[in-house]
């Protein structure tokens, strides 16, 4: 018999046993798209504390709902918020006020140092943008140097290594070769930097498949591959659905309650309906139903 | 330019501000659309379609040009996917990090607070970090787009004392500044900073020798005194305040009719 | 009337009109392939001198031929030579051997930091590869510190910023938007570097076709685009053609002629009969033959 | 593994080197294929198709398996477009220094010079770098990837006195620097840096303690006076030198039949 390739598909449960307390999880995506969800709830489900919460830049409200969760203790990104639905994201906010999470403050440019210099297995990357903001004095892992060939003042951004990157793409073959739709935002620069990626996709796709355009295949070999139709939603999924507009505002409002008015009922509530009492996404696309999952195809 | 270059008489502060905006567009420069403020957007698309064929779009990591389009369909968020039918080429969102220039030679940037240095903060507010009295979103890529275009604008929604005070609690984009027209050069900042202000009350620029911020127009109905309540920190104010200069006829039908086909503008 | 897009297309006149003597340019390409060889002539012919050329990594015998014609001064590459053809580049070879060039010696790690540290705006970037080598002692404007965060000993690349890049490619539309076929090797990291890029490329195609596939957009708006077919040669162009084995190894025996017994009779030769003579890509590609090129047609 | 593991009696000493080669390989890593080299090349592709099916290669710029192709069509160099067809995916040459682990787990390196510690040269050769006797190709990748890869094997296409050097007059890659098995780690260079050292002659591996090159096996029908009388510095000679083991007979109708198919390897 001749050798055969292994595939690398995990069910998500097998995948979410690679989750661990403490650990430094990169998430992918942007703002209000492409998160890989069904991952982010089996994180909650399985109360994973302690968490070094990596991106993405920007972020958005998949980070705030870990940060509700109680599973996050310091934060890396550039901007929480989602954009029309709230300016700021609303856990975030109190959590940051009231002192109770560690921010790796940075801004994009930054963001891309500290993840390249991990890829590169360097200890930091030089920026120069961001001299002459706070920026070096509320974030102290960033250090001011000479450059020693100009002996200008420079940022020296600090590697930030995830442990872990978890991705949301629309397509993987079964060997980990992964196709997004559009561009998938900043999620390679997250797979260089990770010592190990899973990519939740919409669809696995034959590797013939896969091969009729290579071009286009964006992570070549990310470490498991786990199926999850409808797997981003509420947030959007290029090429497949929009973001669910009711549900982040259901989401919000939720925050709202506990931001405004200290009431974690809303929340609490959001939490056991959608996260804890679904075991699987399966449960939760059902808690959400067909007829609005079908609501949001694109265009 | 071809068309009625009248200048319109009725017309709303947004489309007003978005006409200036557009005004700001060189042809041939690449510039980013930013596609959450609606006022920045239509204004670009504006310069686009009327003065600019050759500008280079940045539109939700593709560059494009819309020209041809009859209509633009709107897109309102930096994610939406639908967009890309326009693409001409994608960038991921860290190929920004590799040359910012390749992005935009220009760039929008907003603040909770803004001196009248001209530099913002989209950190916080308050005086202890660890305890805020208020924790904003964070600085997206404004720090670094600033840094590395040629000109940047400050842009807000409103325009109070809680907005414009006198010394930042914190910087997240680099304005002037202390100030003096060295202020960029002495921290060894490239670009030429921020240009204007652009607020639904009036323009500001800078004062050449000082840096400090300068009323420069007042859009119609809004009178100096008014700008000058509603800011904290003491204002420049030149002997002639004009008017701001509306849309012209032409700038306005093509508003209405090819962009901002919802009427956001208008709203 | 409405407004139209400006064409950025040149002709190869037009555009060898941008070169100056002391330039630096990056030269696209990867060894035997994809070199811009119709501006490479032009600049030859117009007798550039005192040139910087920056690459490709991996360089090859485009590079040689400059220095056979006499237009560099000094070099920024990490490897000269023909793969099989030959080991060594030989004009390069015997330049270097006497002192005639300047070498900024580096690696393939360390000439994308250069190129990076350029596209970046930054004076130099970390470089950890080459510590223990002869690197930092045989190239001087390699700077050795200790990075800011971990203290441990780094290399300082410094920036190498090209006024000019001129690269290959399959396609382009008329404003710029190129798309190679394949990888294009490093000709992206040179576009970012440089403040002006020329792509020469096979075919000039509408822009409703670039559009059909923007993710294969390789270089979102380059400055002027020169149409030249058969531009490469005696180089390979990805999915045109392949190598001209025989004319390579023409120029490798006159380069041999030189380095072996100091004969530049066979060079002048070569120089004359297939730079100089003719005036035009066209008048090269007369002398070349129509039953060569078309044999050359990949696969 | 299936197929027949009789050791074969009638090989060319290259397709011994290739199979020594192709058993270096681990099942399941990210295996750069030197396309101009045919004996690694050959090797390589030999473990893929017999012990490695996991293996992603990296060809000519791209990833890919080529597990199903039943013969390997010949590619000979770094720049052929040609493999493109097999592709899973490619990258730009200059993505290889984003992370260079995402390349290769291994590499191979050649010198025109090579020390007692596996420390090589590509430079040149002569004592004054301005002035050198015999200028070198260059670095070509080799330093960042040797750096940056799990291990690596230093590989010569021929074994004499002026390749093997008491010291080499550059170094282009680290090997183990002044000796000692801590003659990496002193530097900062991570990896297990250079596993073997393959010749015409025989394959030399590393003294655990001084690091010093020590002879680990002859090819059929070489001496080790012979290696001796080739090698520039002091062999460390271990008592018992075995023959270095040649392919199955699967293995050679593999590599015959499958990889090689133009005969190099029996050149």
């Amino acid at each position: 018999m001749l050798p055969e390739r292994k595939s690398l598909v995990l069910d998500e449960h097998a995948a979410a046993a690679l989750f661990r307390d403490g650990m430094t999880i990169a998430i992918g995506g942007f703002i209000n798209s492409s998160h890989p969800m069904a991952l982010v709830r089996q994180l909650i489900r399985r109360g994973i504390k302690n968490l070094t919460v990596v991106g993405a830049a920007s972020g958005g409200l998949d980070l705030d709902l870990l940060i509700a969760a109680g599973c996050v203790k310091k934060l890396v990104t550039t901007y929480m918020g989602g954009e029309h639905y709230c300016p700021v994201a609303p856990f975030f906010r109190i959590a940051a006020q009231r002192g109770e999470l560690d921010i790796f403050e940075c801004d994009e440019g930054m963001f891309y140092c500290a993840l390249r210099a991990a890829a590169q297995r360097l200890p930091s990357t030089p920026w120069k943008a961001g001299i002459g903001t706070s920026f070096p004095e509320i974030n102290p892992e960033i250090k001011l140097y000479n450059d020693p060939v100009s002996g200008e003042p420079m940022l020296a951004i600090p590697a930030i290594k995830p442990d872990l990157a978890i991705i949301y793409a629309a397509h993987s073959d079964a060997f980990g070769n992964v196709q997004h739709i559009g561009t998938g935002f900043g999620d390679r620069a997250m797979w260089r930097a990770a010592d190990k990626t899973i990519a939740q996709v919409e669809r696995i796709i034959p590797n013939e498949e896969v091969r009729k355009n290579p071009l286009t295949t964006s992570l070549v070999g990310v470490d498991a591959v786990v199926r999850a139709p409808y797997g981003s939603h509420p947030f959007a999924a290029p090429g497949y659905y929009i973001e669910d507009a009711g549900h982040i505002r259901e989401y919000v409002d939720a925050g709202n309650a506990f931001a405004k008015k200290g009431d974690r009922g809303p929340i609490n509530a959001y939490l056991e309906k959608y996260i804890l009492k679904p075991k699987t996404h399966e449960d939760y696309l059902e808690t959400i139903g067909i007829r609005r999952l079908i609501s949001l195809h694109e265009y | 330019m071809a068309g009625n270059t009248t200048l319109a008489k009725d017309f709303t502060i947004k489309e007003l501000l978005a006409t200036f905006v557009s005004r700001q567009v060189r042809d041939g420069e690449r510039v980013a659309v930013g596609a959450g403020l609606h006022v920045p957007r239509a204004g670009i698309l504006l310069a686009h379609l009327t003065r600019c064929p050759n500008v280079r779009l940045y539109v939700v990591m593709t560059f494009t040009s819309l020209l041809k389009e009859p209509r633009m369909e709107p897109f309102y968020t930096v994610y939406d996917y639908r967009p890309a039918k326009w693409a001409e080429g994608f960038i991921l969102h860290d190929d920004f990090q590799e040359d910012p220039r390749l992005v935009s030679d220009t760039f929008v940037v907003g603040g909770l607070q803004i001196d009248k240095f001209g530099n913002s903060n989209l950190i916080g507010v308050g005086k202890d970090y660890k305890h805020l009295d208020f924790r904003g979103p964070g600085a997206v890529g404004t720090l670094s787009m600033a840094h590395y275009v040629d000109r940047y604008y400050l842009f807000v929604q409103s325009h109070d004392k809680r907005i414009f005070v006198d010394k930042c609690d914190f910087i997240s984009t680099v304005g002037w500044g202390q100030g003096g027209a060295d202020g960029r050069s002495k921290l060894g900042i490239p670009g030429s900073g921020p240009v204007y202000c652009i607020t639904p009350l009036c323009i500001m620029d800078f004062d050449e020798t000082s840096k400090r911020m300068r009323l420069k127009s007042v859009h119609p109905g809004v009178t100096v005194p008014q700008v000058v309540d509603n800011t904290g920190f003491e204002l420049l104010i030149p002997k002639d305040v004009p008017v701001t200069e509306g849309p012209t006829e032409e700038e306005l039908r093509t508003l209405r009719e090819r962009i901002d086909i919802e009427g956001m503008l208008r709203k």
